[in-house]
Formats: structure tokens, C-alpha cells, sequence
């Protein structure tokens, strides 16, 4: 039985802290050199570190990490997950360790495209099941799904989609890889779409747990250390509301 | 839960009837005429002129070469390729008919292998009654070998088939929005994976009982002439 | 008339037809025999073009044929269409009817329509005493009945020559007797034909003339009664090896 | 570019080495032996008491009914479903086992039609010849019957066993981190996904050329016996 | 002594064999004789168990088959133990060797040692004339080789009976004459034998014993002279029908 009450965190192996993600998201996380990293993954060993755990990182695909949180194949997945209402009914979310702001992305002789607004009706590359693809839908854009981010960049630059809505620290990544990317960004006002708050994911029954982490991101805040890796993978702090 | 079965099931029922049927009675269709054509030449043996006969073999080289390529690489790569890859070089296809190439050209590796034991399978015996009433090479393919080859064949193009179905749903990846893709959006938002997965896994099935049923229906058509041994 | 001459099939070890210089002349019937492994399938199905021998000359009433030439398709059709042939083990099409094994030829060869074709292939049937078989399939027939429908199948395209490839020797003792009751009919109506069997019965009271073919050489070529009367100490050996 | 292939492949071959080919051989070698009992059950008629055939009966359908599903639905629900789904009826597996078993049955299904087909076109006077020598069912199935069944089925057998090697690209979603999962978290860093994917797809296409080359030989070795018509 | 009760068996629709009352001697030929359809392949079949008569009693020297119960396993591979089966059409083993195909009854069933069990086989080679056959495949063999590769591989098992079901009608009249005389050679040697035939030469010849089947009815069951010189009318008919 689960003991919805107990405070004590449980964990799929016991003192470790076992972290899933899809690891095919730089920066967040992305396969360098053969060893998995990122900002996410050197969130994941401080989160463990401080918490007194050994971190172990399982790469799997999205529908498997929700179906997974719940099965206790992993106990927090660590994949820039966006806080949604939708995904409160269902989940618990630790206290968020990044807001990122959306940008929407064109080819750069796009001159249809100079706000938000102006998506509708445009066809528009967003990954399926994301929010960005909720506020395309919302701004009354025609979403084309497409699952990987270089593939999305890909339709722009080949014409065969207007534009996409990501995060800019995403994108920044990006043009820092491929500086002559025929691709231009405007940054959405958060009136327009509010900065989402990325948070560890994880299981409704775990309390104990989710206590553990959020004390473990206070206390890397606190330090530093959110900023010190913020810097690293971002270029500029966006762990700050 | 109920509900979510209800509410989803016609739209994932729809996207199947608008993609992975039209995707793959489209591509099968292709990849049987490129199997057979495929299958024709591979054991054909050129003569006369010396020009045509060497041309002739470059032709069945470039055949034994598209057969292994599109067996030995992922059917996943091969999409990615004609959709992603060969814009670079010019050559830009929409989703849906980038999907229906590589499925068929996929299919038709496979099956080509499947057609060439089978025309091989029927006894020489046959073509020689045939070409001693008089018909042309073409007669005799048509009319008395490839009826009788079908049959043996019919068991692993339907296996073939049935794959196919199923394989549409790596569409997803080239922008197609197909059953599979539409249940993961739809799980997206109601985080019951495993649920939906399972209603596609229904509607696949009751795609592939369709044509589970009409092979069976055909195998023992086209069987009718087989006499059944005792015991 | 057909005629052979200076005939050479070499196989890649085995020189199976050498230098044959033999005729097969209309409305009879010319019955070869020799030992087995000496030939006779590979001449007989020389004079349907379904073995090509390197060199010679083939002569099928005006039509020539250069055997160390190119032969065009046209050319092959034609020849083929004069000439019929029957199995020794039938090759009836298994997916096709009764009916339809006959009338195939007719209708898509000769083009005749599928009315014409019926009817015609219903009469055969009649003369070989299986009329009402014609809606099964060949699975459905016992050797003999098999036997008379391939016969049927090459007399339905109304070929100037027949070749029969030992019809007989797959069928047990009646059946036989059946089938070589159909032949002696066909040879009473002035059919021309080439039979390759091992019924000297057969031979003796039907062939108008025998060829006997021995390691790809034609070794005796006359009347019947020259071979079986006054037979040379090979012949004589030949019909004594068949002894039980 | 150059830079990019010399630092990837081995990565990606290593994953290939420690998944891919242990994956496929077990599951492959586990589904031959499911397909041939399979296969064998179904063409069997139950014989002796009325209780044992009835429980027999039951047997067939059960494995009729095991070869509709596994061939009739994805792959991947098989896995989700084994992986995740089991779990709530308090059946665990690891990755590892889930993956085997879900490949073994899924390989199981679609090649017991095959080795089922095979069977029965070994012609009946083969069991009996071997039945007049004294043999028992066992003696004859195994000494007589399957190694001329194998000759038939080996094409389509190979087609699976080339097939299966690609499908377990699939068993990233249950968390095994296989080549192609491999490709995609290096594509996410230096954004050249038709890059990754084509070294992924050379990397296949190593594994199924051998695969290929060993049906090959082993075709060539199982046709040892038969003639070869001439022309 | 094989003896059959009785015996009675039905086809879904056909009753082939209608109260079958006949004993086969040791040491002796029996022949088989009857029309196409008689029931002669259905009545050698039940002696080896490759068909399972409805009812009646089938012995075989001490051994009682009673055919109305469920026969267990043991007993139906003892009987076939005690007899060898020479098909019409072979039926060799065509993955295997020549010796293999001689060997492996006698390895696998009779459980020989290897060196034992091929010793035994190429004597029976060099009794038939084949030795230097014995590492080929059987496709690489003509038919009248193949059957006497077929009736090595009986006789290496040293059955009691040996059953042969038209051993030569697939064969041409040369081949025939070789395979009858390994037959006549074994009769001579004393082997039990049951000879399902249409060759009369062989029956008037070899047979010591001359069972005439019609209908699934034993019509006729006595010597060959009987049979041959004093032929009742339906007998007389039957000689007739198998002349050309
Ligand atoms: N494709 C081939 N390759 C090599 N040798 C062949 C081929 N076909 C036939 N032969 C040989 O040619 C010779 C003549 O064969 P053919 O079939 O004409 O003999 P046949 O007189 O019809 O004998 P049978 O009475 O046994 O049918 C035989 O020795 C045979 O082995
Ligand atoms: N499995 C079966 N189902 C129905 N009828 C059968 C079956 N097997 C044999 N028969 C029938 O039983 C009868 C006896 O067959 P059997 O094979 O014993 O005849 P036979 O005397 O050996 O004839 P032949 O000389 O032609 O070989 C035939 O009329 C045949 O049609
Ligand atoms: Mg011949
Ligand atoms: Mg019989």
C-alpha cells in the first residue's frame, strides 16, 4: 500500500536517485564525448549530491518517462519539463530551477511573421504534446508536429514550415553550434506567453521525495550553484524569475 | 477512463483511415509492382547483343545493391533520408509522398526477395508446356507461372503486409500526424500512455484482422486446384 | 515434312546429339527408340525449339532454321506453333481447369474467341472419352486421364506435327493401353507424328517408320518391319535388354 | 564533419555491440524455438483420451490466438505494454528481460507462420517413408522433416531475423539506451541528425550484411542436395 | 505368417476394404493383383500400420493388432519393425546421402553402431550393383537406381516382410528388367515377400502365391497356375484390359 501520509521519500533503488530523460535536448541534455551531460544532468548529480545520493540517469523517449514517473521506473525526471495545470492533476512538480522565456523562430527573409499574433493560420513546427505547441494552437497557428528540435529548424530553413515556438536558451544553443543559421528569433513577451517554469517531475505519492528535492534546489540556489550552471549552459542566469 | 476511450477512439480511429490505411494500401500496391519488377530482372538471364547484355547486368548489379541497402538500414533512416536528407541535393518532397516512397521502395526490397523464391519455387516443367503451345516469355509469366507463384508466396506478403500497417507509423517522424502520433498527443495531455496505446493497439488490430481475414480468404482461393491429402 | 541435318548438341560434359541427318515425314508415324541417356528427348525437343543445339539446319516444311544462328522470337513462335508436344509427365497448368488447360492456346495464342475454343475443346474431350471432366482440375484426374488431356491441349492447337515424349511410361498397364488406343487413332487419321516409347508393341504395329538412336547417333533408320525382322546384333541386344 | 563521424561511430558501435546484437541473437534464438512449437502444435491433431485432445484443442486456440495478437498489434505497445503495463498486476521485468521477451514473442509469432508453412510442404510420403523405417513422431520431425522444411523457410526466416535487428531500435522506449537512442542524444548537441542517422544506418547495415553473407552460405550448405536444372 | 481378420476399411466415402480374410506365408512372395481402385495399396498399407483399418484383427507372427481400439505407440513401431515398406514412388530422403539413407534406420531405430550399420549398407550396394553410389545425393541418381537404393534401405533394417506397392511403375522397361531382378533374387533367397504388381510376367514367374483383389474384395486367393491357366471370366477380362 501507498502511504500518501508518510514523509519519508521512497525510492525506486534505494539510496539513489534515479533521474529519467530523454537526453536528446541540448542544452539541457545531449550525448558529448561519449557521456551523457548538460545542464539538467549536472542538476540531476548536485539535486543527488545534496540529498545524500548516488544519481543515476536512465535515457528513455517522453511517452516513456510519463509512463515511467507513475511505474516508479524512475523516482524525478529532470527533461525541461514546463509546470502545467493539466500536468498538476496528475503529477507533483518541485519548486521550478529554470524560466525560460518562448521565442518564435523564422527563416530570415521571413517578413509575415513579426509577432505572435501573426502565426495565425501559418504553418507552424512545434513537438508533439509540448506547451509550445498549445499556444501555436492557441494564437490560431497550423501545427505541423515534428518530435526533434534540429528537425523543426530543419523544416524552417528548408521552407516547408513558417516558424516555431521554443525556448530561447534552447535556441541560443543552437546558433552558438551554427552561427550561420538562416534563422532570425523574436522574444514573445511574457503578456503575451507567460515564461514557463521548468520543474523536476515526479510522482504524486511521493511526498518525502519531493520534500528532499526542493530542499536540495533551496540549498544549490542558495550556493550558487544554479547560477554557476546556468552560466555555463546558457550563457546568462535564466534559474531567476 | 471510460471517457477517454470514448472521446479518443474516433480520433485516433480517423487519423488511422485518413494515414495508415491510405499509406499503406498505397506503398504495398507500389512495392508489389517494384518487388515483381525487381524479382523479373534479378533472375532473368540476358541475351543477344552484347551491349544490351552488359547493360542488362549493370541493371540487376543496381538491383541486388537497392535490395541490400533497403533491408540492411532502418526503415526510420531510410525516411529521414528522402525527407530531411535529399532537399540538400535539390530534390523536396511533401510529407505524405516522401512516406509512400520510402515505404514503397522498403516493401518492395523485402517482397522482392519473397517473389523471386516463389516464381523460382514453380518447376521449369511449366514453362516449357507453356512456351511448347506457342506463348511468348510474357504470356507464360502471367498467365501460368505468376498465378501459381502467388500462392506460395501469399503466406510471407501477407506477413509483409501486416508489417506494413504497422510500420506506417514511423511517419510520425517525417511530420505525418498518423494514429500513433495522434494517441501521444493525446496522451500529452491526459498522461495515461499505457491507455492510449493500448486503444491504438485495438484499431491497428482490427486493421490487420481485415486483412488477416481476406489473406485467408485468398490463400484458400488461390488453393482451390491443391488437392488436400487424407489422414 | 520436317528434316535434320548435321545436327551437334554438346552439353557441357556430354555430346548428347552428333551429327543427326534424319527426316520425319508428313501424315505418319515416326517412333524413335534407343537406350536410355542416348538422346531421343534432347532431338525430340530439338524440333520444338525447347532445346537449341549449337549448329545444323532444321527444316519444318519452308521454314528454316540455322541452329548456329541467332534465332529471332518470331521466328521460335512460328515454329512452335506448328508443332505440339506432350510430357511424359504432362505439365498439365494445375491452376487452370480442365477446360481451360485446353482452351488456353486456342484463345491466347491463336486467338480464337473463348466460344470457338469451348466447343472445339469439348469435342476432344468427347473423342477421348472424357467428356464431363471439364470443370475440375488436373488434381482431380488419375495419370491416365491427365495423359489424354495434355493430348488434348496440344491437338486443340491443331499443330501440323505432334511429339510425344514417352506418354506412356509414368501410367500402369491399363492406363497405358488407354492412352495408346488415343495414339493409334490419331496415327489412323493421318496425323503426323514423332513418338519417343518403350512399347515395342506400339512401335510395331503403328510406326510408318522407326529411328533408333544410340550416344547421340542415329544408328538405325527404316521400316518397321526391317528393324524387328532382320534386327543387327545391337538391335537385337537392345530389345532383349527390356526382358524381364 | 570528418571530425564528427571519427568521434561517433565508435560510440554508436559500442551501443550496437552491447544491445543491438545481444538483444536480437537471444531474442531471436528464443523466438525460433517458440515459432517451431508453435507451429508445431497448431498443424498437430490431438489423439488418445477425450480429456487430454480437449485440453489439446484448447492449446491451439490459445496459440492461434497468440499469433493473431502478436502479429496484429505494434511492436511498441508490446514492449510498453510488457514494460510498463505488467508492473500494475505486480509482474516486474527489467529493461533488459522485458525487451527479450517481447522480441522472443513478437519474432515467435510472425515466423511460426512461417515454419508452419514450411512444414506442410514437405510432402506426406516423407513422414511415411520415415514412419516404415520404425521412426517415432519425434525422430521423424527432427531427423526427416525439419531439415528440408528449413531449406524452404530460410529466406523468409532470414527476412525476420534482418527485420528484428532494426525493430530493436524501439527498445530505447523501454529505457534500453540502444544505437539509435545513442545517434539522437549526439544529434541533439551538434544538430546534424541526417549525419547521425546515416552513420546509425551504416552501422545496420554492417551487422546485416553479415546476416546476409551467413543466410547466404547457409542457403548454398541446406541446397547441397538439390539438382540445379540446366539452361 | 501375416494374417488379417475380418478387416474392414472405410473412407469418408468409399469402403476400400470390405472384410478382408487373407494370410501372407514366410519365406514366401505373395502378389497383389487387381484393377486401379481396388483396394491393393490400401491392404499393403494396413500391414506396415500406414493405415488404420476400422476393425477386424491383423497378426503378424505372434503379435495381435486388434484394428477396433486405439493402438498404443509401442506396438505399432514393433510391427514396423517387423516390416519394410518399398514405396511406387521411393521416397528417399533427398537431404541425405545414399549410405544415409540406408544408415539411418538402422543408427536411429535399431540403434547400430555407425561402422556396423555401414558395413551392412555397402554390402547391400554392392548386392544391387550400386556400389560407388553411396556418398551421392538421391537427385543425383536416374529412377531405376533411386529403387534400388529404396529397397537397400528396407532391407537394412532386416524386416521380416518386405512390402513392395508397384515397385517398377514409374520406371522405363530397362530399368524395370534390373529392378525385377533384385526382387526375383530376393524371392529366391526365401524372403518373406507381399508384391502389390502389375508386371504378369513377374507375378507368373516369382509369386508363389497370387491374391486377386476387386472392390475392396478378396476375389481370387491361390496359386499363380491356377490363376494364369485357369482364369475365371472376370480374371480373363482383367488379363485382357492390360494388352494394347
Ligand atoms: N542439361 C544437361 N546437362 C548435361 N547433360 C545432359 C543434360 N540434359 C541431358 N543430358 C545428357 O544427355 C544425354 C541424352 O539425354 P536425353 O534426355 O536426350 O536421353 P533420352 O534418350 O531421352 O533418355 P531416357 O530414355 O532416359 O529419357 C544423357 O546422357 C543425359 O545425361
Ligand atoms: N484418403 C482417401 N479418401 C477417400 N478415398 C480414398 C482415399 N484413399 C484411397 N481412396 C479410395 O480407395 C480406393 C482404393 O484405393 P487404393 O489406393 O488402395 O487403390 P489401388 O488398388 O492401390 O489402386 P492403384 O492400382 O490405382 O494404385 C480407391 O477407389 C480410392 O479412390
Ligand atoms: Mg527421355
Ligand atoms: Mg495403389
Amino acid at each position: 500500500g501507498k502511504d500518501s501520509s508518510s514523509s519519508k521519500a521512497k525510492l525506486d533503488t534505494p539510496g539513489t536517485l534515479t533521474i529519467g530523460l530523454e537526453g536528446t535536448f541540448a542544452p539541457y541534455s545531449y550525448r558529448d564525448n561519449g557521456k551523457l551531460t548538460g545542464f539538467e544532468v549536472d542538476l540531476g548529480k548536485a539535486i543527488a549530491k545534496k540529498a545524500g545520493l548516488k544519481a543515476k540517469f536512465v535515457p528513455t523517449k517522453w511517452d516513456s518517462l510519463i509512463a515511467g514517473v507513475g511505474d516508479n521506473k524512475f523516482d524525478i525526471v529532470l527533461n525541461d519539463v514546463t509546470i502545467t495545470k493539466a500536468r498538476q492533476k496528475h503529477y507533483d512538480f518541485s519548486t521550478p530551477y529554470i524560466y525560460s522565456k518562448t521565442v518564435l523562430i523564422t527563416k530570415k527573409d521571413n517578413t509575415d511573421i513579426k509577432n505572435i499574433e501573426d502565426i495565425k493560420g501559418k504553418k507552424i513546427a512545434v513537438g508533439t504534446g509540448t506547451d509550445n505547441a498549445v499556444q501555436a494552437e492557441k494564437y490560431g497557428a497550423k501545427t505541423l508536429s515534428s518530435s526533434q528540435f534540429a528537425d523543426t529548424l530543419a523544416l524552417i530553413q528548408q521552407g516547408r514550415a513558417e516558424g516555431t515556438l521554443n525556448s530561447r536558451e534552447a535556441l541560443l544553443d543552437y546558433l552558438k553550434d551554427n552561427p550561420n543559421a538562416d534563422l532570425k528569433y523574436k522574444v514573445v513577451p511574457s503578456s503575451k506567453i507567460q515564461s514557463a517554469k521548468i520543474a523536476a517531475l515526479m510522482s504524486k505519492d511521493n511526498p518525502g521525495l519531493k520534500k528532499k528535492v526542493n530542499k536540495a534546489i533551496k540549498e544549490l540556489r542558495a550556493d550558487g550553484t544554479l547560477e554557476k550552471l546556468s552560466n555555463k549552459y546558457f550563457t546568462s542566469n535564466i534559474t531567476e524569475k | 477512463m471510460w471517457n477517454t476511450i470514448v472521446n479518443s477512439t474516433p480520433e485516433i480511429f480517423w487519423a488511422g483511415v485518413k494515414f495508415t490505411i491510405p499509406l499503406t494500401l498505397i506503398s504495398f500496391v507500389i512495392g508489389f509492382v517494384i518487388a515483381v519488377g525487381t524479382a523479373l530482372v534479378r533472375i532473368s538471364r540476358p541475351k543477344g547483343n552484347p551491349v544490351f547484355a552488359g547493360l542488362w547486368e549493370f541493371l540487376k548489379l543496381f538491383l541486388s545493391f537497392y535490395v541490400w541497402l533497403f533491408r540492411s538500414t532502418p526503415l526510420l533512416v531510410q525516411l529521414f533520408i528522402v525527407f530531411f536528407g535529399l532537399p540538400n541535393v535539390g530534390i523536396q518532397f511533401d510529407a505524405f509522398t516522401a512516406g509512400i516512397i520510402t515505404f514503397s521502395l522498403n516493401t518492395g526490397a523485402y517482397c522482392s526477395e519473397t517473389v523471386r523464391g516463389a516464381i523460382l519455387s514453380i518447376p521449369e516443367s511449366q514453362w516449357e508446356a507453356a512456351y511448347s503451345i506457342g506463348m511468348t516469355y510474357r504470356q507464360v509469366l502471367f498467365r501460368i507461372v505468376f498465378p501459381q507463384a502467388l500462392r506460395v508466396a501469399l503466406p510471407p506478403l501477407s506477413n509483409s503486409f501486416i508489417g506494413l500497417v504497422k510500420d506506417t507509423s514511423l511517419a510520425s517522424s517525417i511530420t505525418i500526424l498518423e494514429m500513433f502520433m495522434v494517441s501521444q498527443q493525446i496522451a500529452a495531455k491526459n498522461y495515461e500512455p499505457l491507455l492510449m496505446y493500448s486503444i491504438v493497439a485495438v484499431v491497428y488490430a482490427l486493421f490487420c484482422t481485415v486483412l488477416s481475414i481476406a489473406q485467408h480468404y485468398l490463400e484458400k482461393y488461390m488453393s482451390r486446384y491443391v488437392q488436400v491429402t487424407g489422414e | 515434312m520436317i528434316k535434320l541435318e548435321h545436327v551437334d548438341k554438346q552439353f557441357a560434359d556430354h555430346h548428347a546429339l552428333n551429327d543427326i541427318n534424319v527426316e520425319f515425314p508428313e501424315n505418319e508415324t515416326t517412333v524413335i527408340l534407343g537406350p536410355s541417356g542416348a538422346g531421343k528427348s534432347t532431338l525430340l525437343r530439338s524440333l520444338n525449339l525447347l532445346e537449341r543445339p549449337q549448329s545444323g539446319i532444321y527444316q519444318i516444311n519452308d521454314e528454316k532454321v540455322d541452329f548456329a544462328k541467332e534465332l529471332p522470337t518470331s521466328q521460335i513462335l512460328r515454329v512452335r506453333r506448328k508443332t505440339g508436344m506432350v510430357f511424359q509427365s504432362w505439365n498439365l497448368f494445375p491452376h487452370l481447369t480442365i477446360l481451360q488447360n485446353i482452351t488456353e492456346g486456342p484463345i491466347h495464342v491463336l486467338k480464337q474467341s473463348k466460344e470457338q475454343a469451348e466447343k472445339v475443346a469439348v469435342g476432344l474431350l468427347q473423342q477421348v472419352g472424357l467428356d464431363g471432366t471439364q470443370h475440375r482440375y488436373p488434381s482431380q484426374l488419375s495419370g491416365g486421364q491427365q495423359q489424354r488431356i495434355s493430348i488434348c491441349r496440344a491437338l486443340a492447337m491443331n499443330p501440323e506435327y505432334i511429339l510425344f515424349d514417352e506418354p506412356t511410361s509414368a501410367l500402369d498397364p491399363e492406363l497405358e493401353a488407354q492412352v495408346l488406343h488415343v495414339l493409334l487413332n490419331l496415327a489412323q487419321s493421318k496425323q503426323s507424328m514423332v513418338v519417343v516409347t518403350h512399347n515395342m508393341e506400339f512401335a510395331r504395329r503403328v510406326a510408318t517408320k522407326i529411328v533408333f538412336v544410340e550416344d547421340g547417333k542415329v544408328e538405325f533408320d527404316g521400316t518397321p518391319s526391317e528393324f524387328f525382322d532382320h534386327p543387327t546384333q545391337r538391335i537385337h541386344d537392345f530389345l532383349n535388354g527390356m526382358q524381364f
